[in-house]
C-alpha cells in the first residue's frame, strides 16, 4: 500500500493553473522523483504537499488519512519533513541546535519545565541531544556541533539542513533540489547519503533537476510540465519517452 | 565585445561560478546552454554586475568592468533582458520604453529616441497595440518582449538575454526566436543563455556548455547539436560513475 | 446645525490635511526604499524651525524655500550617513535606526533653538481674519493648508509620471535590479526621494507652523500620526494617504461630538489598529493590485 | 553545574557591589542599582521577545504601566467606607486587606498587594493574549506600528483616566511586605533589602530565561526568529510559540512595573509613554538583541547611569546617539562587537 | 566563560567607580547645598526651563553678596524631563548624597507627589513650585508650595464673571496635571458662585486645532470660555475662539502669564482675561505697592541675563528660593529652625503675592495674591472693572 496517495491535486494562481489534476502514488520504502523544466509547477506541487501551499481541489492522504490542506507544522507532526531548494537553516542556533530543533515534535517538555529545567525537562533535553548527536555523525558533521550554522561552507549546511529534517524520524522525507549548488563531487556523496537514507527505511520524494542523479537513485519519476504530469514510470523508461525528451530539449 | 577570463562568483557561502571564460565578438549570437543550476543566470548578472565576481577579468571592448556598478555596465553599452523579464509592472509599456532609453536621455540623445521607439515596435506590433497599458496586466510572452524592447531603447552593443522563452507557450518560443534571428540579421550582438538548447543552438553562431559553475563544451553550434554530451547534460543519459 | 457639520467637516480636513502631508513623505521613503523613516515628524518640524528663524530677516517665501532646501540637504545627509552604505539592513535595524535619528535631531533642535513654542506669521491676514464658508468660519491658513496639500499631491503625481526623474524613483521602487539595467544609478534615486521627503516636510512643517505652532518635539506626534495614516491607507500609496488622513481627520473631529476629547488619540489609533488586523494590507491596498503595484 | 557558574558570579558582584558601598558610606547608590534593576528586568524580558523570537514591541512600557497602575489603584484604593461590605469583610478576615492609618493619620483599609500583584499578573495575561493573537500575526513594519498603537492606547487611556490620577499618576502607594521585615518600599532604611529584593528577582529572572532558551520551547522560539518557514516545515506552531513569549516578556514587564511601583510609591503615565518603550528596544539592540547578558549589563549600567542625571539635559540625545551608533557600527551589540575585536586581534598575534 | 570575565571586568569597574568616589573630599562647611528639581526638558519644559534659569541667577546673586549667614548656596539643579521616576531617583539622591539643606521644585504636581512623601520622611524640606492643592492639603510638616491656589484663581475669575453678568460658561482644559487642577477646581466652586458650566472638554496638550471642539462650545450658546492650559494651547483657543466668529470673552488660567503667550495669540489675544501675579504688570503698580520693588528687579535682572521675556513660572522660583533664603536668615543653618521659621513667615513679598505663611496653610497667599488682567495693545493690562 502506498505511504503517499496524490489524486487529482490542483492549485490555481488567479487564472493561472500552476498544477492541474496531477495523481501519483508514494509506496513505502521507495524514492519517488519529481521531474520537469523550468517553470513547470513541480515546486509547487512539493509546497502543496508540503503544506506551504494551500491546495485548491484534489486530494492528499498520507498513512490512509487526508492531509489535504493542512499547515506545514501540523504535517510535520504527521511525520512528513522536508528541506529547502536554498537551505533554510537557523543561522542563529549552533548546528547541534539546530538538529534538536528538528526534534520538536518528538519532545514533551513545556515552557515552565523548560523554564525550571524540571528532571522530566532535563531527561529529554539528554535524550534529544544524544540522538542529535548520532545523526550528525551519520553524516559525518559530528565535529560541526558547536558551529553556529550560518558559518559553514555550503555543502556542510546542506548535510546539516538534513539531518535536521530527520531527526524526528520521518516516515517521509520530501528533498527540494537537493543537488542544486552541488559540484559533482558533492552531488555523489548525496547520492550515496541519500541511499543511505533509504536504508533506515525512511521514503523519499524528491524534487530535483539534476538528471543524472535522479536516473541513479530514484525508483520511480513523475515528469510534470505546465502544471501537468505527462509521463511516470521507471528511469529508463522515462529516458527513452518521446514526450520527455521534447519537453527537456525542446521543440526544432 | 566581451572577453571573460577564469571568471568566479556566487552568493554566501554557495560557489556558482568556478572559474569560467569566453568570448563573444562583434556581430556574434553566441549561447550558452545547461541545466537548471548549472550557473548560467548567475554568469550573466556577474557579467553586468548585478552580482560582484569574487575573481577573474571581465574586458568589455577591451577595457576592464569587473568594479563597476550595474548602470556604468550599461552605459557602456551592454543590456541584460533579466530571467523573469522583471518588468515595472506599475508603470505603462510606453513608460517602460522610456526607462530603457534612461541612458539615451543622460547623453541628450532625444532624437535618436524618438527614432527608436518607432523602431522597436516595428519589432515587437503587439506592443504598440498595447501601448498604454500597464505593463503589470500583459501576458507572460508580451512581457518578455517588452523587457527586451526595454533594454534595445538603450542603443546596446551586446544584448544579453538570459532564458527568454521561459514558462512560455511554443508559439511564443517561435515568435520570440525569430525576433531574435531578426535582430542578427540586423547585426546585432546577443549573448544568449537558454535552455531550450535546441532553439538555442538553431539560431546561435556558436554555443558555450555550462555544468556545475564550469565549461565543459564548446564550439559551433553545429557541432554542439550532434553532440553527445549536450544530450547528458540535459538528460543524464550514460550516466558514468562520479565516484571513479 | 448645518453650520456646526460644516465646522467639523472642515476642522477635520485641517487636521487630515496635515496628517496626509506626514504620510505622503513616509510613502516616498517607503517606495524607494522599504524603509519607514520614523524621523519624518522631524523634517516638519526642523523645516519649520528654520523658516521661523530665517523670518526674521528674510521676507516670508524666501525663508520657506531656504527651509525647504535646507531640510531637503538634512534628508541627503541622513540618507549618505546612516542608510547608503548598509547592505541590506534588516527591518528591525532600519526601524532603530531611524528612531534613533528622529530622537537625535529633536534633542538638536532643543539645544539649538530652545523649548519655547514658536510659529510662524500667517500666510494671509493674521490670528483673527477668517473666512466664511457655509456660515462656519475658518482661518485663511487652513484654506492654504488646504491649497498646499492638493498642490503638493497635484505636483508629485506629475513628477512621477511625467518626469524621467521621477519615473526613475518608480521604476527603483518597482523593481531596484531592473532600474539599475536600464542604467539607473538607483542609490542616487534613494539620496533623492530622501530629499524629496525631507522638502515635503519642510514645507509641510511651514504651512501649518502658523495653526499649530511649532516646538522641538512637535514632530513626534505628527511622525506617530502620519505613519499609522500612511498603514491606514495601505503602505507606499501616496493617494490612499491622501484619503486616508483625511478619513482619519474628520473620524477625530467626529468623535469629540460623543466621546471625551482626551480620548481621542485612542479611538483613532484603536481603529487604526482594527483595519491594521483585519486589512493588515491598509484600507485601499488592494490584495490583487498589491502584486502588481508594489508602489 | 557549570551553566550556573555566570548566575553565581553575577550574585557575587551584586553582593560585592552592596557590601562595597556600605563599607565606603555610600549605600546611596543602591537606589538607583535597585531601581535600574526593576528596569533591566523588563529590558530582559523584551530581549526574549526581540532577541530570541524576533518580535519587535515598540509598547512594552505598556506592560509595566498595566502591572504598574493595576497596583496602585487597588493598593490605594481606600475601602474604609465599604467596611460594612461582605466581600470587604471577608478579605479583612482572609488578611487580604489591611486597616492602618496613612502618613496624615487618615484610616485606610487597603488591598493586600498580594491582591495587586495577582490582580495584575491576570490583567496581564489578558491583554497579552487580546492584544498578542492579532498583533503577532504582522510582521516588520506592520508590527512595529501595531505594538506603537497598543503602546499609545495605554498611554492615553492613563492620561485620561480619572482613576489613574490623570497627568499626575499616583502617589502614597503603600509598601509591599512580601514577609514581615522584607518589604519592597518602605522608607530609606529599607535600602540594602530592597537592593537585594530585587536583585534576587533579576537574577531568578535571569536564570528562567538562560534556562528557557536551552530548552526544547526556547529552540522554538530561536527557530521561528531563524525562519519561520523552516520552522513551520519541522512541526512548530508559530502562532502558539509567539504568544507563549510575548506573554512571557509582558509578564517580566508587568512583575517589573508593581514591584517599582511599590518602591516608589507611586507611577506616571511617562511610565507607559513611547520615549519609555523606545529605551527598552534600544537596550536590548545595545545589548546585543539575542543576548541576555548584553541586555542586562547594558541595562544596568545605562538606566543607572541616566538615574542618576549623568547626562543631564542630553538624557535623551544620549539614548538616541547610542541606538544610531551601535544599529549602524555594531548591530551585534557592543559587547559582541569588543569581543570579536579583541578575539581577533589576539588570534593575529598568536599567529605572528 | 566568557560571560565569567565581563562580570569580572564589570565588578572591578563598578568597584573602583565606587572606590574614586569614596575618595571624594567632603564639600566644605560653609556651603549650603539647594537642590532644585525641574523639568529643564520634556514636555514640561517651559516650566523648568525658566524656573532653572531664575534659580541659578538668583543663587549667583545671593552668593555674590555674601551669600546667606556667611554661607555660600549652591544650587544642586536635576533635570527630571518631567518624569516622577526621575524626580524620585533625584530627590532620593539629593537628600542621602548631596545631604542638601532644601529641595525646591519639582515644576509639576504629579512630581511633587511622589516625592512629598520621601522629603517628609527625610525631613528635609520641600518648597514646591507646582500648583495644585493636595501638595499641602493634606498638610505635610515639610512639605510647601509658592504658587497660588487653582482655587483661588477660580473664584477671581467667577467673580469677573459675576460682575459681567455672566452665568453660563463652556470649560476647555487641557490634559495635563494644571489642566485637570483647574477643571477640577471650577467644577467644583462653580454652583456656590452660581455659575453653571454647560459643557466641560478636555483636549490633548498637543492638539493643534481646536474648531472642532470650539464649535461645540459655540453650539451649546455659552456666554463665556474658560481654558485652563498651559502653551501652546492657550494661543490656539484664542486664535480659533476669534477664526470661529464667537464674540464671547475668553477666561484663561494664571498659567497664561508670559507676554511670549500674547504674541503667540497676536491680535487673538487681545481682551483674554486672566487672574494672574502681578509679575506681568509690575511697571502698572503703584510706586508704594509692597511687591513693586521685587518684581521690577527680578524682571529686569532675568530680562537683561537672559534676554528673554520672564514669566511667572520662574517667578515661581524665585519665590521658592526666596521664601527658604529669609527663613534662613532669620532662624540660621538649622533645618528644623528654618521649617519653623518658614512656618512664621509674614509679609514676604515675592512674586506671586505676599506671602504669610501658618502651621496651617503651607501656601501662604490670600485672594489677593491674584489681580485681573487682560490684554491690550499685545500688552498686558489691569483688567478696569465696570
Amino acid at each position: 500500500m502506498a505511504l503517499l496517495e496524490v489524486n487529482n491535486l490542483s492549485k490555481f494562481f488567479g487564472g493561472l493553473k500552476a498544477v492541474s489534476a496531477v495523481s501519483f502514488d508514494v509506496p513505502q520504502g521507495n524514492i519517488k522523483a519529481i521531474i520537469g523544466p523550468n517553470g513547470a509547477g513541480k515546486t509547487t506541487l512539493f509546497n502543496l504537499i508540503a503544506g506551504s501551499i494551500r491546495p485548491d481541489c484534489g486530494s492528499v492522504r498520507f498513512k490512509n488519512s487526508s492531509i489535504f490542506g493542512l499547515p506545514p507544522y501540523r504535517i510535520a507532526q504527521r511525520g512528513i519533513l522536508r528541506t529547502f531548494q536554498n537551505i533554510k537553516l537557523f543561522p542563529n542556533l549552533s548546528v547541534l541546535e539546530n538538529v534538536m530543533a528538528g526534534m520538536h515534535v518528538k519532545g514533551r517538555a513545556g515552557l515552565a519545565a523548560g523554564m525550571l529545567r524540571l528532571p522530566q525537562a532535563r531527561a529529554e533535553e539528554a535524550f534529544i541531544s544524544e540522538k542529535a548527536h548520532e545523526m550528525l555523525a551519520f553524516f559525518n558533521i559530528g565535529e560541526l556541533a558547536k558551529r553556529n550554522a550560518a558559518h559553514l561552507s555550503f555543502g556542510q549546511q546542506r548535510a546539516v539542513e538534513f539531518a535536521r529534517a530527520l531527526a524526528s524520524g520521518p516516515a517521509l522525507l520530501l528533498l527540494d533540489e537537493p543537488a542544486a549548488g552541488l559540484n559533482t563531487q558533492e552531488t555523489a556523496q548525496l547520492a550515496s547519503q541519500i541511499a543511505h537514507i533509504r536504508g533506515k527505511g525512511v521514503t523519499i520524494l524528491i524534487v530535483e533537476h539534476d538528471m543524472s542523479l535522479i536516473m541513479d537513485i530514484s525508483d520511480e519519476i513523475v515528469v510534470v510540465s505546465s502544471g501537468q504530469k505527462i509521463a511516470e514510470g521507471k528511469p529508463s523508461d522515462i529516458q527513452r519517452n518521446a514526450d520527455v525528451v521534447r519537453v527537456y530539449l525542446g521543440e526544432e | 565585445m566581451i572577453r571573460v577570463r577564469n571568471l568566479e562568483s556566487g552568493y554566501g557561502a554557495l560557489r556558482v561560478l568556478k572559474g569560467v571564460s569566453l568570448h563573444v565578438d562583434k556581430g556574434e549570437i553566441v549561447t550558452i546552454i545547461g541545466a537548471n543550476g548549472a550557473g548560467k543566470s548567475t554568469l550573466l548578472k556577474t557579467l553586468a554586475s548585478i552580482v560582484r565576481p569574487r575573481s577573474g577579468t571581465i574586458l568589455l571592448n577591451r577595457a576592464p568592468v569587473v568594479r563597476s556598478s550595474a548602470e556604468t555596465i550599461v552605459a557602456m553599452g551592454c543590456s541584460l533582458v533579466p530571467e523573469g523579464r522583471h518588468v515595472f509592472g506599475a508603470m505603462t509599456v510606453v513608460e517602460n520604453l522610456a526607462l530603457g532609453a534612461y541612458i539615451q536621455y543622460k547623453r541628450g540623445k532625444k532624437y535618436e529616441i524618438e527614432e527608436d521607439l518607432p523602431y522597436v515596435f516595428s519589432i515587437f506590433p503587439t506592443l504598440l497595440a498595447r501601448k498604454t497599458q500597464l505593463a503589470g496586466t500583459l501576458s507572460g510572452g508580451e512581457q518578455q518582449m517588452l523587457a527586451m524592447a526595454r533594454a534595445l531603447m538603450a542603443r546596446p552593443g551586446l544584448l544579453m538575454l538570459d532564458e527568454p522563452s521561459m514558462g512560455l507557450a511554443p508559439l511564443m518560443v517561435k515568435e520570440l526566436f525569430s525576433v531574435v534571428r531578426r535582430l542578427r540579421d540586423e547585426g546585432k550582438t546577443i549573448l544568449l543563455v537558454e535552455q531550450n538548447a535546441k532553439a538555442a543552438l538553431g539560431v546561435a553562431d556558436r554555443g558555450y556548455v555550462l555544468e556545475t559553475g564550469r565549461i565543459v563544451l564548446e564550439g559551433a553550434s553545429r557541432e554542439l547539436l550532434d553532440n553527445k554530451d549536450v544530450q547528458r547534460a540535459y538528460l543524464g543519459k550514460e550516466y558514468r560513475k562520479i565516484n571513479e | 446645525m448645518l453650520e456646526q457639520t460644516v465646522q467639523y467637516i472642515l476642522s477635520g480636513l485641517t487636521i487630515g490635511s496635515i496628517y496626509a502631508i506626514a504620510a505622503i513623505g513616509y510613502n516616498i521613503i517607503y517606495n524607494a526604499t522599504g524603509i519607514i523613516n520614523f524621523a519624518q515628524g522631524e523634517f516638519i518640524m526642523v523645516g519649520a524651525m528654520t523658516a521661523i528663524t530665517l523670518s526674521a530677516f528674510l521676507p516670508l517665501p524666501l525663508a520657506i524655500l531656504f527651509a525647504v532646501i535646507i531640510t531637503a540637504l538634512l534628508g541627503a545627509l541622513i540618507e549618505i550617513c546612516c542608510i547608503r552604505w548598509l547592505d541590506r539592513p534588516s527591518v528591525l535595524r532600519m526601524i532603530i535606526i531611524t528612531i534613533g535619528l528622529s530622537i537625535l535631531i529633536r534633542e538638536a533642535a532643543l539645544h539649538i533653538w530652545d523649548e519655547k513654542v514658536r510659529s510662524l506669521r500667517f500666510f494671509t491676514g493674521n490670528e483673527v481674519s477668517s473666512v466664511s464658508v457655509f456660515g462656519a468660519h475658518i482661518s485663511p491658513q487652513v484654506l492654504w493648508v488646504l491649497g498646499i496639500c492638493a498642490l503638493i499631491v497635484v505636483l508629485l503625481n506629475v513628477f512621477f509620471k511625467y518626469t524621467l526623474t521621477g519615473r526613475s524613483i518608480r521604476a527603483c521602487s518597482s523593481d531596484k535590479m531592473a532600474a539599475s539595467l536600464c542604467g539607473i544609478n538607483t542609490r542616487n534615486m534613494v539620496t533623492l526621494s530622501f530629499m524629496l521627503s525631507g522638502a515635503i516636510g519642510a514645507l509641510a512643517g511651514c504651512v501649518i507652523s502658523p495653526i499649530t505652532q511649532t516646538q522641538y518635539d512637535c514632530g513626534t506626534h505628527l511622525a506617530i500620526k502620519g505613519f499609522a495614516v500612511a498603514v491606514f491607507g495601505g503602505l507606499g500609496n501616496s493617494m490612499a494617504a491622501v484619503a486616508a488622513g483625511l478619513i482619519v481627520g474628520l473620524l477625530e473631529t467626529f468623535s469629540i461630538t460623543v466621546m471625551p476629547l482626551a480620548y481621542t488619540d485612542a479611538i483613532s489609533i484603536a481603529i487604526l489598529l482594527l483595519v491594521l488586523f483585519f486589512r493588515p494590507s491598509g484600507l485601499f491596498g488592494n490584495r490583487e493590485a498589491g502584486r502588481l503595484k508594489e508602489f | 553545574m557549570k551553566r550556573y557558574i555566570s548566575i553565581l558570579s553575577l550574585a557575587a558582584v551584586v553582593a560585592v557591589i552592596q557590601l562595597g558601598s556600605t563599607l565606603c558610606g555610600r549605600e546611596y547608590y543602591l537606589t538607583q542599582l535597585t531601581m535600574a534593576a526593576y528596569y533591566s528586568l523588563v529590558a530582559v524580558g523584551l530581549c526574549m521577545l526581540m532577541g530570541y523570537a524576533g518580535q519587535i514591541s515598540l509598547g512594552h512600557a505598556a506592560f509595566f504601566a498595566i502591572g504598574g497602575y493595576t497596583t496602585a489603584v487597588l493598593t490605594t484604593m481606600n475601602l474604609q467606607a465599604h467596611t460594612s461590605s461582605r466581600i470587604v469583610s471577608l478579605l479583612v478576615q482572609c488578611g487580604l486587606a489591611k486597616p492602618g492609618t496613612d502618613l496624615y493619620g487618615v484610616a485606610q483599609l487597603s488591598l493586600s498587594p498580594w491582591i495587586a500583584l495577582g490582580g495584575a499578573g491576570i490583567i496581564t495575561v489578558v491583554i497579552a493574549i487580546i492584544i498578542g493573537i492579532p498583533v503577532l500575526k504582522l510582521k516588520g513594519h506592520y508590527l512595529a506600528m501595531a505594538t506603537l498603537g497598543f503602546g499609545i492606547i495605554v498611554y492615553r487611556i492613563t492620561l485620561g483616566t480619572g482613576l489613574f490620577g490623570q497627568a499626575d499618576g499616583i502617589s502614597g502607594v503603600p509598601q509591599f511586605t512580601i514577609v514581615p521585615g522584607i518589604a519592597i518600599g518602605g522608607g530609606f532604611a529599607n535600602k540594602v533589602i530592597n537592593y537585594y529584593i530585587a536583585w534576587v528577582m533579576v537574577i531568578c529572572g535571569m536564570l528562567l530565561l538562560l534556562n528557557l532558551i536551552d530548552s526544547r520551547v526556547g529552540r522554538a522560539l530561536k527557530s521561528i526568529h531563524g525562519s519561520e518557514e523552516a520552522a513551520s516545515a519541522i512541526g512548530i506552531h508559530i502562532p502558539r510559540y509567539k504568544l507563549m513569549v510575548f506573554i512571557i516578556s509582558a509578564l517580566f514587564a508587568s512583575l517589573a512595573g508593581v514591584c517599582l511601583t511599590h518602591y516608589n510609591g507611586g507611577i506616571g503615565p511617562s511610565e507607559a509613554g513611547v520615549m519609555k518603550s523606545v529605551r527598552y528596544v534600544a537596550i536590548v539592540a545595545v545589548g546585543g538583541m539575542a543576548n541576555l547578558w548584553g541586555t542586562l549589563i547594558m541595562s544596568v549600567l545605562l538606566n543607572y547611569l541616566s538615574l542618576r542625571g549623568y547626562f543631564g539635559s542630553y538624557d535623551d540625545a544620549v539614548f538616541g546617539a547610542i541606538l544610531i551608533g551601535i544599529m549602524l557600527f555594531a548591530p551585534d551589540g557592543i559587547i559582541k562587537t569588543i569581543r570579536t575585536k579583541v578575539e581577533a586581534r589576539v588570534k593575529v598575534k598568536v599567529r605572528e | 566563560m566568557k560571560i565569567f570575565k565581563i562580570l569580572g571586568v564589570t565588578l572591578l569597574s563598578m568597584g573602583m567607580a565606587i572606590s574614586l568616589s569614596c575618595a571624594k573630599k567632603p564639600a566644605p562647611q560653609q556651603v549650603v547645598k539647594i537642590g532644585a528639581l525641574f523639568s529643564v526638558t520634556g514636555p514640561a519644559s517651559f516650566l523648568g526651563a525658566p524656573e532653572a534659569k531664575t534659580v541659578q541667577m538668583l543663587v549667583d546673586q545671593i552668593n555674590m553678596a555674601g551669600g546667606v549667614k556667611g554661607a555660600k548656596l549652591e544650587a544642586v539643579i536635576k533635570d527630571t524631563k518631567g518624569d516622577p521616576e526621575n524626580a524620585i531617583s533625584f530627590a532620593k539622591q539629593l537628600i542621602e548624597e548631596e545631604k542638601v539643606f532644601a529641595i525646591i521644585g519639582p515644576s509639576t504636581s504629579g512630581e511633587t507627589m511622589k516625592i512629598k512623601n520621601l522629603c517628609e520622611e527625610a525631613k528635609v524640606l520641600l518648597v514646591s513650585c507646582a500648583a495644585a492643592e493636595v501638595i499641602v492639603n493634606p498638610l505635610a510638616k515639610y512639605v510647601f508650595k509658592v504658587p497660588q491656589k487653582d482655587s483661588q484663581a477660580a473664584i477671581k475669575i467667577f467673580e469677573t464673571m459675576k460682575k459681567m453678568g455672566i452665568s453660563k460658561i463652556g470649560v476647555v482644559s487641557s490634559n495635563t496635571g494644571f489642566g485637570n487642577a483647574g477643571k477640577e477646581q471650577l467644577e467644583k466652586l462653580a454652583p456656590e458662585n452660581s455659575i453653571t458650566i454647560l459643557i466641560s472638554e478636555v483636549y490633548d496638550k498637543t492638539a493643534t486645532d481646536l474648531t472642532g471642539v470650539l464649535a461645540k462650545l459655540k453650539s451649546k450658546k455659552v456666554q463665556a470660555v474658560v481654558n485652563w492650559s498651559i502653551e501652546p494651547a492657550q494661543a490656539i483657543v484664542a486664535k480659533n475662539m476669534k477664526q470661529l466668529k464667537m464674540g464671547v470673552p475668553l477666561f484663561q488660567s494664571h498659567g497664561f502669564g508670559n507676554i511670549r503667550y500674547v504674541k503667540e495669540a497676536g491680535e487673538a489675544g487681545e481682551g483674554i482675561i486672566f487672574p494672574c501675579g502681578r509679575l506681568l504688570v509690575a511697571d502698572l503698580l503703584p510706586a508704594d505697592h509692597p511687591q513693586k520693588s521685587v518684581l521690577t528687579k527680578y524682571k529686569t535682572d532675568y530680562e537683561a541675563k537672559y534676554q528673554e521675556d520672564v514669566s511667572t513660572f520662574g517667578g515661581h522660583a524665585y519665590d521658592a528660593l526666596m521664601v527658604l533664603v529669609k527663613s534662613m536668615e532669620t532662624a540660621g543653618l538649622d533645618k528644623e529652625q528654618v521649617r519653623m521659621a518658614l512656618e512664621n513667615l509674614k509679609g514676604f513679598a515675592g512674586t506671586g503675592g505676599v506671602f504669610n505663611f501658618s502651621a496651617d496653610d503651607h501656601n501662604g497667599l490670600g485672594l489677593d495674591a491674584f489681580e485681573m488682567l487682560t490684554v491690550k495693545d499685545g500688552k498686558f493690562a489691569l483688567l478696569e472693572q465696570k
